[in-house]
């Protein structure tokens, strides 16, 4: 990935779509080329469908303010689950706020699982105009059942934006398979450079969209008073874009389609089974989220005894093992299950078993350390 | 091996000192660590010679937040406030002991930061102060 | 500044403001410290006046939704130039139809200058909250007089936001000198990466202005139907930022400060001299813009004879030479000139007088082709 | 030194054949290429056989987008419908001479990219071309 942007800077440091010389006109294929890539990774029907932005943040804030500006108005809700990520809550509160709309949180149970009833209860009451849901949850692992929710809520007239930042990366994602409306993704997640992400969205929702920044190369003719916008995606593209961050996404995905998104999951589901395994043998240990490999994702969050999450990140710290502490920017999910905080620890591709068993003897010397 | 978890530590986290509120604080002081969500509340009640006569902190969060907010606290028992304002960062690490990093150093001294805005705050010198607490 | 980056994602490729482990302090330590940089460079009060966008496009829209939606509101106006950019033009079109707002576009006299008078005169008519104004025009390469157009605006009111894509590069930016309120500028102008760019807006403004995009970082708590937001400039960059990006502006301003952004001036007033002098030699050549080298930047667009800018952007590029052609952004100025489009050749601190020599060369070369 | 911008083209761009607009066009097709700025309108009249009786194309824009579409206004001049309609990009290519960089193709290809739009449609044949066109 490294060398792909390298290779950027020093050969191609010209402004897409830009300047009619050789050097600009090569910037603007590679761009484009990581645009049908990403097309091809996740199965959109064209990469005109592809726009791309810093991440699956900005992915969200475009649809919000560009599509649910326009399409939720006083007194509809947005549906969302209390296991969404920041990123998949504020921009609707500002919403909701600014359009006197309303929020539907579906619960989760106690083993971190959608509650299916309450989710259909929202859409049997009416005025769900959209479902905002994360395909994988960063926090607990689970696997949501989009595809067969996107059908139900289409079936309402409610679209569904999935959050796919922790999806993509790991699992095969087909959006005509799953036939949601909008997708958001985020490069740094998957071995791409931070900066840049992805929001996918059917190209006759883009049609009707309107532009959200204004600026050079999204525009078609300006005059003083008025000007008129090009067609998706450049429409949704305003300013100068990360040409690099885009072809160095683009180079990340070319590894992850190499190593291929099935190998990817299986060995992640192995490795979650064998930590799973291991880490619940361990005493005074809580794990979130499902017991069930087959429907979770590579992450494990936890909490051992009473050793707070950010002590235990240092002290695992102490002994080289990197993970994640806090609240994972999911406070509501915390408040659900409980707790102030938890750490987290994570699998991909490059990860192993051995590492799994230092994370357990790490783990033993925090409660030795501890006193637990 | 060398853990900043000391026995010290522990032991100020799971059986702390001076934890609770007061009935008539003099100083009141709260604030968060935005980054982590430990949170501590500092409470001070004066003499009549601007003395600590009594003292509690408040919170929760990490070993080393809670620690060193009870640590604080005795350490500030029967100061004059003068004094309290003195108090250096050194003081509450050497009370800690062990390497921190720079994450967790925001942990051990959020109690100081605390404490100093409530006693800048009481004695009107809160503007000019702004600079030493940014660097807490 | 690809070592820079490159260093970046060897050692830090760590999401920066998460995490306790050691490797993303170090990241966040580094993108703090870029924020650092930038703040000295344009010496602004604080860094927390530094905030992290793409760039000179994110910049303005960030100001035209956050503090523009607040501020400005029925009948009142925004007053453009004829010179400005589409990124400095489009997001003021699009707040004013949802406002209805008016714009309001100073004139440009025959040379390329502002005309002061036009200035003026919608001041005193009262009713304008803001002016938005290019300090480089791209095209033109006219310096405005945005010192004093700053404290002429500041007696009526109105605030101030300065488009410095084409100045922070090449001329030495001092925003407290200048006073203006709001200053945007671009990373991949100024030897840095595409993507990152920078708003320097003053702090008190941006203490009530309200969130751009909502997500993760930019919250201080996050309930279900509330969040509170942190302080600036954290306030206004939500989600994973493009650490990548701000490391390796700090480490491109490092080496424009090495440099020395008088040197780079000097460097480059003498360049242009030079190139005006040269160019202005050649039969049937028609150059736009200040005639004065020293109240202009280091562009030079201009059309020879009936030869369309896009071919002679050809032909100089058939002899190795690169150069833009088109409406560079600015279709307003374009129809203002009276042409379709313009060559444009620009000269920065690493171009030499033999370089434009070739330049002249070439042009007499498409000349001779073109039989002029 | 190898030019695309050969006596031929100058020649075209500067004295550009069948300029101008049509009384009563059968066919009327209008694009830009928003990279370049280059418009170029084509109107066609046709006789009771489908064929091109007479032909003209108006539009500004650099020399290659003028004098390729000035060109292609002679070629498809007396042809049949059917047979504008498989006209092929090489054929504009070969009539200009020369290597053009992606970008200036697009300028090449506006004027057929123009023809075969306004044929299709009159065909009403647009939606499965599309493709075809998207290619030009
Ligand atoms: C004067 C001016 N303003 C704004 C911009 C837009 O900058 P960006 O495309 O990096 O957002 C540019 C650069 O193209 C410019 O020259
Ligand atoms: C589920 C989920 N949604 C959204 C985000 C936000 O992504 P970004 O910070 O790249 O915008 C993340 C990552 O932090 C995530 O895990």
């Amino acid at each position: 990935m490294i060398e792909g942007l390298d290779r950027y800077y020093r050969e191609y440091n010209a402004n897409v779509f830009r300047g009619v010389y050789q050097i600009s006109e090569e910037a603007t294929a590679a761009y484009e080329t990581a645009r049908k890539r990403i097309a091809e990774l996740i199965n959109a029907k064209d990469p005109s469908e592809i726009i791309f932005v810093r991440g699956t943040t900005e992915a969200i804030n475009l649809v919000a303010h560009s599509w649910g500006r326009s399409n939720i108005g006083l007194g509809d809700s947005v549906m969302l689950t209390e296991m969404e990520h920041h990123s998949n809550i504020v921009p609707w509160q500002l919403l909701a706020r600014d359009k006197g709309a309303q929020l539907k949180y579906v619960g989760i149970s106690d083993e971190g699982r959608l509650l299916t009833e309450e989710f259909h209860g929202y859409l049997e009451n009416g005025g769900v105009k959209l479902f905002a849901v994360t395909q994988v949850s960063n926090v607990l692992g689970t696997v949501n059942p989009v595809r067969e929710m996107v059908r139900e809520a289409h079936r309402y007239n409610c679209r569904v934006l999935v959050d796919a930042a922790q999806s993509v990366p790991h699992i095969a994602v087909d959006v005509q398979d799953l036939d949601c409306d909008f997708l958001a993704f985020s490069g740094h997640k998957m071995c791409g450079p931070t900066g840049i992400g992805v929001l996918y969205a059917k190209r006759d929702l883009l049609e009707k969209m309107e532009p959200y920044q204004g600026g050079g190369e999204m525009i078609r003719e300006v005059h003083l008073y008025e000007a008129s916008f090009k067609d998706p995606p450049f429409k949704f593209e305003a300013g100068t874009t990360d040409i690099s961050g885009a072809i160095g996404l683009g180079v990340a995905v070319d590894y992850l389609s190499k190593v291929g998104l099935r190998n990817i999951r299986n060995h992640e589901r192995d490795l979650t089974a064998y930590a799973l395994d291991k880490l619940g043998k361990l005493k005074q240990m809580r794990i979130y989220g499902p017991a069930d490999p087959d429907t979770r994702g590579g992450v494990i969050s936890f909490n051992l005894a009473d050793i707070h999450a950010h002590d235990m990140a240092s002290l695992l710290d102490e002994d080289g093992i990197a993970v994640r502490s806090g609240h994972h920017c999911a406070q509501p999910l915390m408040e659900r299950l409980g707790v102030a905080a938890t750490t987290r620890a994570s699998f991909y591709l490059y990860n192993t078993e051995g590492e799994i068993d230092r994370l357990v003897e790490s783990l033993e010397r925090a409660g030795r350390v501890f006193k637990i | 091996m060398s853990s900043v978890y000391s026995e010290i530590i522990l032991d100020y986290y799971r059986h702390p000192r001076n934890k609770g509120t007061l009935d008539h604080p003099h100083i009141k002081a709260k604030d968060s660590n935005p980054l982590c969500g430990d949170i501590i509340e500092m409470q001070l009640e004066l003499d009549g010679n601007d003395s600590v006569k009594d003292v509690r902190f408040n919170g929760q969060g990490c070993a080393i937040s809670q620690a060193s907010a009870s640590m604080l606290t005795e350490l500030v028992k029967g100061k004059k406030l003068d004094d309290v304002r003195s108090i250096s960062k050194e003081e509450i690490l050497s009370l800690i002991g062990g390497q921190l990093s720079a994450v967790r150093l925001k942990c051990a001294l959020l109690s100081l930061k605390v404490l100093k805005t409530g006693v800048y705050t009481y004695l009107g010198s809160m503007s000019n102060s702004k600079e030493e607490l940014s660097g807490l």
